[in-house]
């Protein structure tokens, strides 16, 4: 039986590599069975698959991982509920099945000879980990590149151990900020909500692609910000996050106003969804 | 060419239709009529406007498995994918019971007929083949989808709720049939809107209409236009839904809004489900199923730890209507909606569409 | 083969319903009952381990008497896993009936002398210790319970339905009475999982179920009134099967 | 002989909860307590105040395993004071839907409660691996019996169609025939049954006690008829206040009864085939010849062989009404009025006694209800102070196992025995 043509149904995968992130975030390393299919699987930074983990179900979960590694692909997961929790239980070597990718990326053409501005809270940094590596590799394709990453506490940031990489970048600028800093916790950076960086930030709206993802309520807080510092709603990229059972525009659940969020995004223009009713009330 | 039948030869022609096909058309149900399958003709309802549910169960399952599968040591193997089976009508089994809501199909019965199809439907089914065709194929859709053949009739009854008028998705229909019936009061109109209906008329020695009969057919469609009472005023509506969310129509309603969900699931056009996965008692054994699922509801829009983009009743309303009568328009370039008034008649506490339409509007 | 996971099934103030839906009104008992290692089961078995660690427990009952308490909370610290099995276990359903009147006035009626019987207000099993998953239905239904039973089996989450009986009646493409008849049907409040049994067998549903979570009472007590139930017939409607639950409070909290 | 205790800390397999208390020392029993410790309801309580309608389902959660009995009942009891006759063809589906129930009961209670005490298991899923066979015939046989209860009352378990005047919906002829087909399938099973029941050697205990019920020269009875006893008792339903009475205990949240001016009595399956055994089916009779059953029988342990009996009528008789009838949408129109009604059935485990009192908009104003177990529980203890003695012999072990067997040949159903009536009777 072809199980080829049925768009529901996930493909094998292996998880080569399991590594802790923080408490409750494991990054996921994985490759199809299927050679061939590994082979074929190409994505853009900002996009996502569907995870089957076997006897308990699917979830949306975005590629951290860099698109032009071709080898194997990366996700990095926040243990929340069913689904995330019995990943959590799997081991290296055992199989879950995947299906994608699906969506829209990040704007890395537009951003081509222009600057990044890059805010990210939480988990929010797992999709933009590819535009990083991206840049990182395509160091003359783009300009200046600022990250500002804001998590609940210092054991919360997520690739800590690359930052020192993505420090030495040349005209790199990584901002970063907690909420609290637990007793026991060394923390030299700022304090405060992500968008308390925006004071230190050096990026300006002058030929800016800005990217953010996170908690809806800091994206709301970043938007206004960003607004406010006279970025207009063309040069502002949100990724959004809404419930999904197929990835595939067919469940309706993730539907905000015209726009679905598994085909038309996760990645939007700020301008695309301005005026959607539901969002309206962000500016 | 549209063709003339008589009383005996419909009948003639729906009594093979009936031994060669799974045949679906209107019955009794209680106080009203819905699809079920028809084995005699005398099953058949002819005095009818709506029926209780749309067509699109006939195609869309409200529950129905994707694929099971196997979990033995570290292998997983996939083991069912597409249901071959058409959706079951009527008392159908209940969740996690043994039966799934698919009929497996025998012999002829490959192909289905839906009998009766209003108008208004016809346009509905249109819509929903684009939405499980758009971008990826629904497998599980189109194989039901492309064994139906279509039979429609030109409406000549209105009740009280209709409004496709205001559409123009009814009461007459130009396309999106295989076959179409018009009565006419002594003889039927029959014209054929694709080679499967051709091959079945064609097997049939009727004679070609006249063109006072195309005539006849125009003044049935006048006479029944005229008999509409509710109308929805298209002009801007996409505009108009969404441009004040504040307005108090909205509270009013959703005040009302027992988040039931009667209103979306006796809707021609609303298709959205849920996935889970199911067990067994040897826990090897899996399934995933898709099951019906509505914007009303307070789960469909709930995330994980708790969070949820539409706790309040009034934002699942607003979704509900906005997307009808707004949303659906830049999605598919059609309007959600087919004017069947179903929406109205069966919600519990009476909110209407077409009245926020015309609060929004200021009328 | 792994070890059987350990089930403990356990009696507060019932009918036996539940358990009896588990022992025997269910279509694959055996299949359900040997798939697990049952441990406490004392309508169903001589040997029962009191105390003992268990994977799963399933209460049936509510608390009505203080000893009653302190055994659920023994019960919960020695499960990993805790459901409620059935309606009285969720929301106290018919036992909340006493809640609504005097004590006194209520044990009266049915004992002479009250000085040798100990009861206090019907409490459900989720005000007493955290609940991991409610599972109404009185009895339970067979589908929740199957899901239940399935799903822990593996430690999967169970689906169990958050919505309305009206959404299971529409899917077995049931006449909705309320709508056409103008019949007091609560199915838009109670909670699904019956598969919307009384209207497909042609009565209104009468909340044996208890409420939905979103439920919105007010405003189908309005419907009922406009279609000509007084208010005391509409408080009874409300009040049957509810027990202490909060969401009807606007309706049935008259003066 | 030293001081004996026994204290069997709860019934098991049986509905609800209870513990039984005996105190022997110098071969003379002090003290024996049938203790019923399921926490109270308080049914007749919370009754008051509600509507007519709704009564049905409210009492049906009185017990699980007889909810059918415990609304048929009520229902009987309120068009008594409505004065209300309900048509044959409800009669007739009433009985359909009682006899299912008392069959599916009495197969629950020989194979999943009894078997296990007679085979010497704990439970019957310890009995699945050697008796795997007897396991999965009781399991067929109860699913028949359930269907049939699902078919006529929607939901085997709390059936919703019953009304006061008929049903809410009918079943199908269409629907019943299926479940025929599946009841003569299983006839033959039922007399296997019986022969499995009656070759278990059961303890050889007699007590002379009056064996009450009702009954109907007509059928063999569950649902209406006259109440009659072994010892000469042959009174009317509303008669019942006025020879059957009730005290509350103070060690014991279920209430004792006693027939006025004489003492205990039994009531259950053994009492119905004691009192009716002329009115059973041929088949039923034949098969009580062939496993040399002679009624009546005084031994309680007896009580498992008269359900198996029983079972083989009921199950013919079911099929017997279905060719009689061929349901049809009545009328059920109540007329509200004002009235007290009495009314007496069968459940499963024996005597159901449901009485209201209404007022002229249909709200109950009194609510008594007697349960088979509360008729019972004297007599269980009688039992006992009879056979103790007579097996005072056995190690302590011993001798409470089969104490306790005594208790559960009774089929007892302890929660629905606590929410008995408040009864205005003098204490004697
Ligand atoms: C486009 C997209 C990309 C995402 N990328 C990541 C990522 O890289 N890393 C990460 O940790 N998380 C990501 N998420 C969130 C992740 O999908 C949810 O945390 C996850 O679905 C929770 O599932 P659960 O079964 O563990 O939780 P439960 O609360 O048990 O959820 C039950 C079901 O609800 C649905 N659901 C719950 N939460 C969400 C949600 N937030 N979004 C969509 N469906 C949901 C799913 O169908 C899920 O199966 C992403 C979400 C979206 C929409
Ligand atoms: S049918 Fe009416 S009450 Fe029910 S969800 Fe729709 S609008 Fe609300
Ligand atoms: S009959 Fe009752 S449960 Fe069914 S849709 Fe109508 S209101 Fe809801
Ligand atoms: S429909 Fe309502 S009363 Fe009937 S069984 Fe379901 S929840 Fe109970």
């Amino acid at each position: 039986m072809s199980v080829r043509n049925n768009a529901y149904v996930p493909e094998m995968a292996t998880i080569e590599k399991i590594e802790r992130e923080t408490n409750d975030v494991n990054t996921y390393t994985l490759t199809f069975k299927d050679k061939a299919k590994q082979k074929d699987y190409s994505f853009a930074g900002g996009q996502f698959n569907m995870l089957s983990i076997f006897g308990f179900g699917e979830a949306p979960i975005s590629i951290s991982s860099d698109p032009q590694d071709r080898n194997e692909i990366q996700h990095t997961v926040r243990k929340v509920g069913g689904v995330t929790e019995a990943l959590f239980n799997l081991k290296e070597g055992e199989v879950l099945g995947m299906r994608g990718p699906y969506g829209r990326g990040w704007p890395l053409k537009e951003a081509k000879g222009k600057n990044i501005l890059v805010v990210a809270g939480g988990i929010g940094l797992a999709p933009l980990r590819p535009v990083i590596t991206q840049v990182i590799k395509n160091r003359e394709e783009y300009d200046r590149f600022e990250l500002l990453y804001g998590a609940r506490t210092p054991g919360d940031m997520l690739f800590t151990d690359e930052f020192d990489h993505w420090q030495k970048v040349k005209n790199f600028r990584l901002l970063f900020s907690v909420d609290a800093v637990p007793k026991d916790q060394r923390w030299d950076h700022n304090v405060g909500v992500v968008t308390t960086l925006f004071d230190q930030m050096s990026s300006t709206p002058s030929r800016t692609i800005v990217m953010t993802c996170g908690p809806e309520i800091m994206m709301k807080f970043a938007l206004k910000a960003l607004l406010a510092r006279g970025f207009n709603s063309s040069q502002i990229f949100l990724s959004l996050e809404r419930r999904m059972e197929c990835g595939l525009k067919k469940c309706g659940h993730c539907q905000i106003g015209e726009k679905y969020v598994c085909s038309d995004g996760p990645v939007f223009p700020w301008a695309e969804i301005k005026d959607i009713p539901e969002i309206v009330g962000w500016k | 060419m549209p063709k003339i039948m008589d009383e005996k030869e419909l009948q003639s022609l729906l009594g093979l239709l009936i031994k060669e096909y799974r045949f679906i058309g209107p019955v009794r149900k209680d106080l009203e009529t819905g699809f079920g399958e028809i084995k005699s003709l005398k099953e058949l309802v002819k005095d009818y406007t709506n029926t209780i549910e749309p067509p699109k169960y006939l195609f869309l399952t409200p529950q129905e498995t994707l694929f099971s599968y196997e979990m033995k040591k570290e292998e997983i193997t996939i083991t069912k994918t597409e249901e071959q089976g058409h959706a079951a009508l009527g008392d159908r089994p209940s969740l996690w019971s043994e039966g799934i809501a698919v009929e497996p199909l025998q012999g002829k019965a490959i192909q289905q007929v839906i009998f009766g199809v209003r108008p208004c439907d016809v346009h509905g089914i249109r819509m929903m083949d684009k939405v499980f065709k758009e971008d990826f194929d629904d497998t599980y859709y189109q194989s039901k989808r492309n064994k139906t053949i279509i039979f429609s009739v030109t409406c000549t009854s209105v009740s009280d709720y209709c409004f496709c008028q205001s559409w123009g998705t009814g009461p007459s229909l130009k396309d999106g049939f295989d076959l179409l019936l018009t009565d006419l009061g002594d003889r039927y109109l029959i014209e054929t809107g694709s080679k499967e209906g051709n091959e079945i008329i064609g097997k049939m020695r009727l004679r070609d209409a006249t063109p006072m009969e195309l005539k006849q057919k125009a003044a049935v469609i006048k006479a029944t236009e005229a008999k509409f009472t509710r109308k929805l005023n298209i002009k801007d509506i996409q505009q108009i839904m969404i441009s004040q969310p504040e307005h108090p129509t909205w509270k009013d309603k959703a005040d009302r809004c027992l988040s039931c969900g009667n209103c979306t699931s006796v809707c021609p056009t609303c298709y959205c489900f849920d996935v889970q996965e199911k067990g067994d008692y040897n826990p090897s054994n899996m399934e995933r199923y898709r099951l019906w699922d509505s914007c009303q509801l307070l789960e469909y829009s709930q995330v994980a730890l708790g969070g949820n983009f539409r706790r309040e009743r009034i934002s699942r309303l607003k979704q509900f209507m906005m997307h009808k009568l707004s949303f659906s328009y830049p999605q598919y370039g059609d309007f959600h909606c087919v004017g069947c008034g179903r929406c109205i008649k069966w919600c519990p506490t009476s909110i209407d569409l077409t009245e926020v339409a015309k609060d929004l509007r200021g009328e | 083969m792994a070890e059987k996971k350990k089930l403990g099934i356990f009696k507060l103030t019932s009918c036996a319903g539940c358990q009896m839906r588990l022992l025997y009104y269910q279509h694959r008992e055996l299949e359900a009952l040997t798939a697990y290692d049952i441990t406490y089961f004392k309508m169903g078995k001589r040997d029962n381990l009191e105390n003992i660690k268990v994977d799963v427990a399933l209460i049936e009952g509510c608390v009505t008497n203080s000893e009653q308490i302190d055994e659920l909370k023994r019960i919960r610290e020695n499960s990993t896993i805790l459901a409620t099995l059935g309606g009285c276990a969720t929301r106290s359903s018919l036992w909340g009936l006493k809640n609504n009147k005097p004590e006194k006035e209520i044990e009266e009626k049915a004992y002479k002398d009250l000085s040798t019987i100990h009861s206090i207000k019907a409490i459900p099993v989720n005000d007493v210790v955290k609940v991991d998953y409610l599972l109404p239905g009185c009895p339970v239904g067979e589908d929740e319970m199957t899901e239940f039973l399935q799903s822990a089996l593996v430690g999967r989450r169970p689906f169990i339905k958050p919505h309305s009986v009206c959404v299971e009646c529409k899917m077995k493409g049931n006449l909705c009475i309320l709508v056409a008849k103008k019949e007091p049907c609560m199915g838009p409040v109670t909670a699904a999982g019956c598969g919307a049994l009384c209207p497909t067998n042609g009565r209104p549903c009468y909340n044996c179920r208890g409420p939905m979570i979103a439920a919105n009472a007010p405003a189908l007590a309005k419907e009922f009134k406009k279609n000509g139930l007084s208010d005391e017939e509409i408080y009874l409607k409300f009040t049957a099967f509810s027990g202490l639950s909060k969401v009807y409070e606007e309706v049935t909290d008259r003066a | 002989m030293p001081e004996k205790k026994i204290n069997i800390e709860y019934i098991a397999r049986v509905e609800g909860e209870s513990t039984l208390d005996v105190h022997i020392s110098k071969n003379e029993i002090t003290d024996l307590k049938l203790k019923v410790w399921e926490p109270p309801r308080f049914f007749e309580g919370f009754l008051v105040g509600r509507k007519y309608d709704e009564i049905s389902d409210m009492v049906m959660r009185i017990c699980g395993i007889c909810p059918v009995s415990h609304s048929t009942t009520a229902i009987r009891a309120l068009e008594n004071a409505m004065q209300i006759t309900p048509s044959a063809q409800t009669k007739k589906l009433r009985r359909l839907l009682s006899y299912s129930q008392v069959m599916s009961s009495d197969i629950l209670h020989i194979y999943m409660l009894a078997a296990p005490d007679f085979l010497g298991y704990e439970s019957v899923l310890a009995m699945v691996p050697k008796h795997l066979d007897l396991v999965k015939k009781a399991i067929k046989m109860k699913m028949v019996a359930n269907e049939l209860t699902e078919i006529v009352g929607g939901r085997a378990a709390n059936p919703v169609t019953p009304k006061i005047n008929g049903f809410y919906q009918v079943p199908s002829k269409e629907r019943l025939n299926s479940v025929k087909k599946h009841l003569e399938a299983m006839q033959q099973d039922t007399v296997d049954t019986l022969k499995v029941v009656a070759s278990l050697p059961i303890p050889e205990f007699e007590r002379k006690t009056e064996y009450v019920c009702i009954r109907n020269p007509e059928e063999y009875t569950i649902n209406e008829g006259r109440l009659v006893s072994t010892e000469g008792l042959d009174i009317l339903e509303e008669e019942y206040r006025n020879h059957i009475i009730e005290n509350q205990i103070s060690y014991s949240n279920a209430k004792q009864c006693r027939i006025k001016g004489r003492g205990d009595f039994m009531v259950g399956a053994l009492a119905r085939v004691n009192n009716n055994y002329d009115l059973l089916s041929d088949k039923a009779k034949e098969a009580a010849e062939e496993n040399h059953l002679k009624f009546p029988v005084y031994n309680p342990f007896a009580n498992t062989a008269a359900q198996a009996l029983e079972v083989i009528h009921l199950t013919t008789r079911c099929t017997e009404i279905i060719d009689e009838i061929d349901p049809k949408p009545e009328d059920t129109t109540v007329n509200v009025k004002a009235g007290e009604g009495h009314a007496l059935t069968e459940a499963p485990r024996g005597l159901l006694y449901h009485g209201y009192k209404l007022n002229e908009k249909g709200i109950v104003e009194k609510a008594e209800i007697t349960t088979p177990t509360t008729h019972n529980v004297l007599s269980m203890e009688q039992d006992l102070y009879k056979m103790i003695p007579e097996i005072m012999d056995l190690p302590e072990g011993k001798l409470a196992l089969q104490c306790e067997e005594l208790i559960r040949a009774y089929d007892p159903c302890f929660s629905c025995s606590v929410h008995t009536i408040k009864a205005n009777v003098k204490k004697d």
